[in-house]
């Protein structure tokens, strides 16, 4: 993972094409959800120590957002998703 | 030839003599030598001084482990320090110096440390030097660097040059020895792509110092002609002086490849040294074993050698290591050393084994020493003869050097770099390779099998399976017949009872037993504690001799096994990497990517001078004949602006097309402001937060068609707007329908600024550009005369009338000239980005020295731009809270001095007048200044707490920093036209 | 005022000069050819990429989901656009391109090598097999990367990256005696 | 035992046989007035001065690996006060001023070394910037320098003054800023914690917080339940693991940096320096290695190694700041696992249990402030209430609205 993503779009690809934005398990709340709600999503992250979701923007690539679940100890990587398919997932 | 090289053998070429010199003495070795076989050659076993008590040291190794023959090679610029003389290989001209010692290697003043060793024990430091409090820099530190350290680094410009591949490959050997060739052999006959990486300049690892036979033919020979049929196949790449030398994720490797670190003068055509990024489907650690010191008094005295590196010095080298050598051995190679020895002519004059029993057999005439220790040597800068004690009684032994050999330990440090903590086996009396799953399996010596048909077994079958599990099909391979093995056990012994004089474990940073035993007697019992405390194992090698015998020894105190006490982390690199290798091509001019605008060239023909923006390079002024500084250029650009008209390059902002049925619905969730209505035809500068409500960038927005958009962003946020706008797309609303891209290359776009710009630019246009038919804000594709597609907008970032017209890049040059050619009449003139600051700045208009990421709309003065009414859009809910809207934040203020002679620079802060200095009663600070020729004074943009309420307030600049304190006025940010009736003439 | 508009390439500063012999290792710059983005609409990818790939002269390169690069030798930027727009102007969005992208092709038997030093992807023919494009990052600058021959392959870069990425390509040519120039 | 020369020559005399642990390997009791999770920097100058300074005695810290297995032993050793924002600057002077005595203070020479950190600049706009800081540290009353670029080509002669892709036109100096020794930190002030009663429990897993009536009554350990009166979080790296046992979100991700040292050299680089240009920050130890580092790897993890695209950018930002270290080697690379903030700041605070408390997010900062944030937390748990130079630095900054954001980059743990 440190080293290789494998791009839904564009196949094996190192680090460097990436950029990393974060945790892809949040969903922006509606607008009129909390202060609690908002301020959650902004700034609260679960960072989980084994599996996690987060979002890889190939940027040098396909400028795809994808959903990268992988393990924060042993780097090892699960599944390599776009993200508006999982972001569509998410939202039904 | 000389007083060491034996009269035959070795795979040295003795046809080929080459001139190297060692502190400035002419010395002669072969092709085929290292340094290190060089200067043993010539009886200069004295190579270095140790780092803390600077005792002279000679070669202890024959490979990349090496701690005490540490030299300088080269000179000036090319000097590398710290290069082990067991690995440099031997060219014409070298030069190598010996290093940590004052005045001469020979005679080191340093050495005095040695006899205050009782006081400079393990972490003496820690204790002392404390008072007085201010001698620490100013004495105790300066003193203690120049005593530490080893080799000089020039810190001068490199001349030489470096670069970086990528490779793929089904599978990676690392170590070209007996299991590594046969691995990469049957796995290249399968038809895999095989990359073969060894460290050493000759592929063949043991093979090349082995005395045993293969196919009947010496072992040498058998891997010659391996890598020659290596040579021949396609998918085969065979990588001689490369250290793979680390393991990351996803099996990549790193491995540096030393390209032309061997000759005299480096080809201009190739880099120095190569780093490859190797990913691998599979790996294959084929490093060898690392032979263990012996730890006993005196241990440390040059001609004290590793019995293997006797060995290769004179099988693979053709040099005795001594003309009398005595081995100390716990297991059966010490054994093999001395019958290697014997068939050379050498003469062994003792095998000292530690174990009781053994059926290992001496050369003829050898005299064997069972249940034996050394526990001193003597001699002054060489060996001249060691204590051997064995029941009680010691007796002198007359030698010139010594080959030890306390067993072996595999070299699994790559497969331990990624977490998984290597696994002490009471097999083998080490520390072996974890389980670290299919994508690397440690074969051979590294894997702990320690026989010659054992190595090339495994190699065989461990390919094989790799094959077949790739999908290849490997025939089952032909093993080459090897002689009747030998049993390779040994003992462990880690430390050697009854030391006369220091018995070191880390020879590089003098560390011996009883520093260890004074860490664990302090609480650093671990063996992380031991380590750090002692400094054992920090050297340049790493410890790679050293850390077995560390762990042994505290395990032995502490009462425990070596497996209770387990290993320090093993991590990147496995050898040194030099920077300039990992760095490759990326460096000076080439450290980052240049970006140019389509208008570079017509910018430097009128003479710009030019100025980083990030990647990009703007025009930044361009003086005229006689202008002697830049405020000269700049002021004349501005009042030209102001008073006729200027041209200025603005196509480094960032641009975007965006498409789409939802388009107006995306860009207006957004923005801040309202943007679902803006009319087709029409442009509107646009503001953007991020989701916690500070502001993330502005821009402008243009409609050119209901479902079609034109966004520019500022030239330092193109590329984190454009990647906002993928998440807000892809993540954020998917369902959106709205398509956008970067056309930031395909325009060149210049503003076209001052009263006279409408009349410059109807020149080239046909369609009529007047007030009436094309206002402030209008936007729209229109075509020159001439038949070029453009696109013309009435936009302004100066206050004046000004338009901003975008043609395709390539045209840019050519339009520009025509501009500047239509206005030759109207005084127009080429403005840069300074005027151009300077003209926003009088006007108030905002730039990211403003926008810090920490400003609210508000706080900016922009808080109109803020559409409450819209239900939803990027950082409109978290705007709310307390902090970003309380009544004391800093808000946009323009100052003026109250003495207009007096400047104002960017960064100063603000004080109440009277107020003492203190992060209290920081009132705010300055973001922007320059100088007005407009208003013929400084003026400047500052966020100051409450700022709207203080116009007209007095207010102190303060300038600490440069010492620089002027009164200023507060006003309002708009110093020139805040009618705008020069905008919308 | 008669207005004769000359466009300048990007390289122009970079190949200006008399003309070179071409070594084996070569790097050949288009003097001028259309390019244009073309962005499906939701849902549309495959009907767009059949309209695309069924029309002689048009080269199609892959840049991402329902987006590509479509590179034509023999139109004009202006009638490229007309063509696309006739070909699929219902079905995406199109944006002339031709003065934004730089095309380069680099040729030779060491085309792989020299494109391994800066593009972290497999170049094995079994792995990126000719046809095949994609966006890839080089060295430290996006491109798109095509293969058209055993030996082969077309680099599009962005305009103002272009200089940048020649002096890399040539740095990395060097132990190769890459040569460069202008095709004809 | 006092350390002083004179002790040095008299264990000398004896064979060195008769020095004494450093600290005690006591077994946990059943109950502490305060226990502190992390036997870190923090965890220990916590423990050091709430016995010294607060008269809290009965404390344990509590240590998963061995003492200072964490961060404290694993940075690029600067300490510094140069920071900008009101929210920060006093806290990391507060910081700086502890580092100065402390060594007198612990009875042990953590090598504090005033050698000067400058920051480099190479735009007019990154001058101004730096200008901001210097002025907010002068507000604070810390001395600051901008070093031009003549001045500084005498200073720092070997810098990449004509070649450099981004000029470099000058800096902003601390000189009474510079580096110490890390481990020492953490063994000096465990030394001074246990001379003053406090119990250093090594190896020893905290795996789950009591609670009862809402409060933490104590810690479930891999020894065994232990009872505490007030528990306090210490756990850089691993805050977020700790804090959910007590149902505790947190503004956090865990992120690796990497560090790095080269080979032995004699002395060459006198001062810290830090690149403009990127992030590449560098000095020389006292054993001669040069110590540097630069970003974070980018994602999230916890293990503590890195990855070589990063290693890699980090030798080109070094070699384009200083072109002569184009051959020299690097020996060793580590990582480190950072507590990254939302706004790239630090929290020391109460939590919404009462007797629970935190001290996390310290990002790049950690070891700069591990006096002042002993001392501070300290403060905090004895009193329960905020030391003043620690008031920014509260947990509810951000529902409120003041993200204490000195990169100005928003709520983005990887851009601070």
């Amino acid at each position: 993972m440190a080293s290789l993503i494998t791009c839904p779009h564009c196949g094996v690809r190192p680090k460097e094409e990436f950029t990393i934005r974060g945790d892809a398990s949040l969903v922006r709340p509606a607008p009129s959800a909390s202060d609690e709600a908002w301020h959650d999503y902004v700034y609260v992250r679960a960072n989980p120590r084994g599996r996690t979701v987060e979002h890889w923007h190939h940027v040098a690539g396909c400028r795809r957002f994808l959903v990268v679940e992988r393990d924060t100890v042993t780097h090892e990587v699960y599944s390599v998703v776009d993200g508006a398919t999982a972001a569509r997932e998410a939202q039904r | 030839m000389s007083a060491y090289r034996l009269s035959s053998g070795g795979l040295v070429d003795r046809s080929k003599v080459l001139s190297f010199t060692f502190d400035g003495r002419p010395l002669r070795g072969l092709a085929g030598d290292t340094l290190a076989s060089a200067l043993l050659a010539n009886d200069q076993l004295l190579v270095g001084r140790s780092f803390k008590y600077h005792r002279p040291r000679g070669i202890v190794s024959a490979g990349p482990s090496e701690p005490n023959a540490l030299v300088t090679l080269g000179s000036g610029a090319r000097s590398d320090p710290n290069t082990k003389a067991t690995v440099a290989e031997l060219y014409a001209g070298l030069t190598a110096k010996s290093q940590n010692r004052w005045p001469s290697l020979g005679f080191d003043v340093g050495a005095v440390n040695g006899l205050l060793s009782p006081f400079l024990g393990a972490g003496f430091y820690y204790k002392t030097f404390m008072w007085p409090r201010q001698l620490w820099e100013k004495l105790y530190e300066p003193v203690i660097r120049r005593a530490a350290g080893l080799g000089r680094a020039v810190l001068e410009r490199d001349p030489e040059s470096y670069e970086k591949t990528w490779a793929f490959c089904d599978l990676l050997v690392v170590g070209g020895g007996p299991a590594g060739l046969m691995a990469a052999l049957t796995a290249g006959r399968a038809g895999l792509r095989v990359i073969l990486a060894d460290e050493d300049f000759r592929l063949g690892g043991s093979l090349l110092s082995e005395t045993e036979t293969i196919d009947g033919s010496p072992a040498p020979a058998f891997a010659e002609r391996v890598v020659a049929e290596l040579l021949s196949l396609d998918n085969v790449t065979l990588l001689s002086r490369t250290t793979v030398f680390g393991w990351y994720d996803d099996n990549v490797f790193g491995a540096v490849e030393r390209v032309q670190k061997h000759v005299a003068e480096p080809s201009a055509k190739l880099p120095t040294e190569r780093v490859w990024r190797i990913a691998a489907k599979r790996a294959l650690l084929a490093t060898g074993a690392e032979e263990r010191p012996l730890v006993f008094g005196g241990n440390d005295r040059p001609g004290v050698m590793m019995a293997g590196a006797v060995s290769t010095y004179a099988e693979r080298y053709g040099v005795s290591a001594g003309k009398s050598v005595a081995i100390f051995t716990s297991g059966s190679s010490g054994y093999r050393t001395a019958r290697g020895l014997a068939a050379k002519g050498v003469t062994v004059s003792a095998v000292v084994d530690s174990r009781a029993e053994a059926s290992d057999a001496a050369p003829d005439g050898v005299r064997v020493i069972r249940s034996g220790a050394i526990v001193d040597t003597k001699g002054r800068q060489r060996l001249s003869g060691i204590v051997v004690e064995r029941s009680g009684f010691e007796e002198l032994i007359a030698c010139d050097a010594l080959g030890m050999s306390g067993g072996w330990s595999p070299v699994i440090h790559l497969a331990c770099q990624r977490g998984a903590r290597p696994v002490w086996s009471e097999d083998l009396k080490a520390f072996s390779a974890p389980d670290v799953g299919n994508g690397l399996r440690v074969v051979g010596s590294a894997n702990g099998v320690y026989t010659l048909g054992g190595c090339l077994r495994d190699g065989a079958e461990k390919a094989t399976a790799i094959a077949a599990e790739l999908g290849f099909n490997a025939a089952a391979a032909q093993l080459p017949v090897t002689e009747p093995e030998t049993d390779p056990s040994f003992a462990a012994l880690w430390y050697v009872p009854g030391a006369k004089s220091k018995a070191f474990v880390d020879f590089q940073n003098d560390v011996h037993a009883k520093d260890l035993g004074l860490a664990l007697r302090e609480g650093f019992g671990h063996v992380e504690h031991a380590k750090r405390y002692t400094t054992s194992g920090m050297a340049t090698d790493q410890g790679k001799l050293s850390n077995i015998n560390a762990v042994g020894i505290l395990a032995g105190m502490r009462g425990v096994s070596p497996a209770a006490v387990g290993t320090t982390t093993f991590r990147p690199f496995y050898t040194p990497v030099s920077f300039g290798a990992l760095a490759g091509t990326s460096r000076d001019g080439h450290a980052t990517p240049t970006r140019k605008s389509p208008l570079h060239e017509w910018a430097k023909k009128h003479g710009a001078t030019f100025v980083d923006s990030g990647l990009w390079f703007r025009s930044a002024w361009f003086p005229r004949a006689g202008e002697k500084t830049w405020r000269e250029s700049v002021d004349r650009e501005v009042l030209n602006v102001r008073a006729n008209v200027g041209l200025c390059d603005v196509s480094t902002l960032g641009k975007i097309e965006v498409f789409g049925a939802d388009a107006a619905e995306f860009l207006n969730r957004l923005y801040c402001n309202a943007l679902l209505k803006l009319p087709v035809g029409k442009a509107r500068y646009g503001l953007m937060l991020r989701e916690d409500g500070f502001v993330f960038d502005d821009g402008t927005v243009s409609r050119l068609a209901e479902d079609h958009f034109f966004v520019t962003t500022t030239t330092a946020m193109a590329g984190a707007v454009m990647s906002h706008m993928d998440y807000c797309a892809q993540v954020l609303w998917p369902d959106l329908k709205v398509r956008f891209c970067s056309v930031s290359d395909q325009w060149a776009q210049m503003a076209i600024a001052g009263p006279k710009a409408r009349d410059v630019l109807q020149q080239l246009i046909d369609e009529d550009i007047s007030e009436a038919v094309f206002p402030f804000l209008a936007a729209r594709s229109m075509v020159l005369r001439g038949g070029i597609h453009a696109r013309l907008f009435r936009i302004s970032f100066s206050g004046e009338l000004a338009f901003e017209l975008a043609v395709p890049a390539g045209y840019g040059e050519a339009v520009a000239e025509q501009i500047m050619e239509a206005g030759r009449a109207h005084g127009i003139c080429a403005y840069g980005v300074e005027a151009l600051n300077v003209l926003r700045l009088e006007k108030g208009l905002l730039t990211h020295a403003e926008f810090d990421g920490r400003v609210t709309p508000d706080d900016a003065g922009l808080g109109r731009m803020f559409s409450a009414q819209k239900p939803d859009f990027i950082g409109k809910h978290l705007s709310a809270r307390y902090g970003l809207t309380a009544a004391d934040r800093m808000q946009l203020v323009g100052l003026k001095p109250v003495d207009k002679d007096k400047d104002m620079r960017a960064g100063a802060h603000l004080l109440k007048e009277g107020m003492k200095p203190s992060t209290l009663n920081d009132q705010g600070w300055i973001s922007s200044t320059g100088y007005s020729p407009v208003l013929g004074q400084h003026i400047a943009l500052a966020f100051l707490k409450s700022g709207r309420e203080r116009y007209g307030e007095k207010i102190v600049v303060w300038d600490k920093l440069r010492d620089h304190e002027v009164v200023a006025e507060v006003c309002d940010p708009v110093f020139v036209d805040p009618e705008n009736k020069k905008l919308k003439a | 005022m008669v207005r004769d508009y000359n466009n300048r390439h990007a390289l122009d500063q970079k190949l200006r000069g008399t003309p070179k012999p071409a070594h084996v290792d070569h790097l050949e710059v288009g003097h001028w050819q259309a390019i244009a983005t073309v962005l499906a609409h939701a849902g549309l990818d495959a009907a767009v990429q059949r309209a695309l790939s069924s029309t002689p002269d048009l080269s199609l390169r892959y840049c991402g989901p329902g987006e590509w690069l479509v590179v034509s030798q023999v139109d004009t930027p202006v009638g490229l656009m007309r063509r696309l727009d006739m070909l699929c102007g219902t079905q995406a969005h199109v944006i002339d391109q031709s003065d934004g992208r730089v095309l380069l092709r680099l040729s030779g038997p060491s085309a792989r090598q020299i494109l391994a030093k800066g593009i972290g992807v497999d170049l094995h023919p079994a792995a990126f097999a000719l046809g095949g494009s994609t966006n890839v990052l080089c060295g430290h600058i996006a491109i798109n990367l095509s293969r058209t021959g055993e030996d082969i392959f077309e680099l599009i870069v962005s305009r103002s990256f272009a200089e940048s990425l020649f002096e890399d390509l040539m740095t990395m040519g060097r132990p190769f005696d890459l040569s460069a120039a202008f095709s004809e | 035992m006092r350390y002083s020369a004179f002790s040095i020559v008299r264990n000398a005399l004896s064979g060195n046989l008769n020095w004494k642990p450093q600290w005690r390997q006591p077994q946990p009791k059943s109950h502490y007035d305060v226990i502190i999770v992390g036997g870190g920097g923090h965890g220990l100058a916590t423990a050091y001065y709430l016995a010294k300074e607060f008269g809290v005695k009965n404390v344990a810290v509590l240590e998963k690996g061995y003492l200072g297995s964490g961060n404290v032993g694993r940075n690029t050793t600067i300490v510094r006060s140069n920071y900008m924002l009101p929210g920060n600057e006093p806290f990391y002077e507060f910081s700086m001023k502890l580092w100065e005595g402390l060594e007198q203070d612990l009875n042990y020479n953590v090598m504090l070394s005033q050698r000067g950190v400058i920051m480099l600049y190479h735009s007019d706009a990154q001058r101004d910037a730096y200008v901001r800081r210097g002025n907010a540290m002068w507000m604070e009353g810390v001395s600051a320098e901008l070093i031009e670029r003549e001045q500084l080509k005498k200073m720092i002669p070997f810098l990449n003054y004509d070649h450099a892709r981004y000029p470099i036109l000058g800096g902003l100096l601390q000189r009474r800023a510079g580096t110490a020794r890390h481990d020492a930190v953490a063994w000096g002030y465990a030394r001074g914690a246990d001379q003053h009663g406090v119990d250093i429990i090594e190896h020893c897993e905290v795996t789950g917080i009591r609670r009862e009536n809402g409060v933490v009554t104590g810690v479930e350990t891999s020894k065994g339940i232990i009872g505490c009166g007030k528990l306090a979080l210490a756990a850089a790296g691993n805050s977020s693991r700790v804090g959910e046992m007590a149902d505790l979100k947190l503004p956090l991700e865990s992120h690796v940096l990497q560090a790095f040292v080269t080979e032995g050299l004699k002395p060459c680089i006198d001062h810290v320096i830090v690149y403009g240009g990127g992030h590449f920050y560098i000095s020389q130890s006292d054993k001669g290695g040069l110590v540097f580092g630069a970003e974070i790897d980018g994602y999230s993890s916890y293990a503590q190694r890195g990855n070589l695209a990063t290693a890699e950018h980090v030798m080109e930002e070094g070699v384009s700041m200083i072109p002569g270290l184009s051959r020299v080697r690097v020996l060793r690379a580590w990582g480190g696992v950072m507590d990254m903030s939302m706004d790239g700041s630090p929290i020391i605070d109460r939590t919404s249990i009462d007797n629970l408390y935190l001290n996390c997010g310290w990002c790049y900062g950690g070891f700069k402030a591990t006096p002042a944030s002993g001392y501070c937390f300290a403060h905090l748990i004895a009193r329960n209430d905020t030391h003043p130079v620690a008031r920014a630095l509260r947990l509810d900054r951000f529902a409120r609205g003041y993200a204490v954001d000195e990169a100005g980059a928003g709520p983005q743990p990887n851009l601070h």
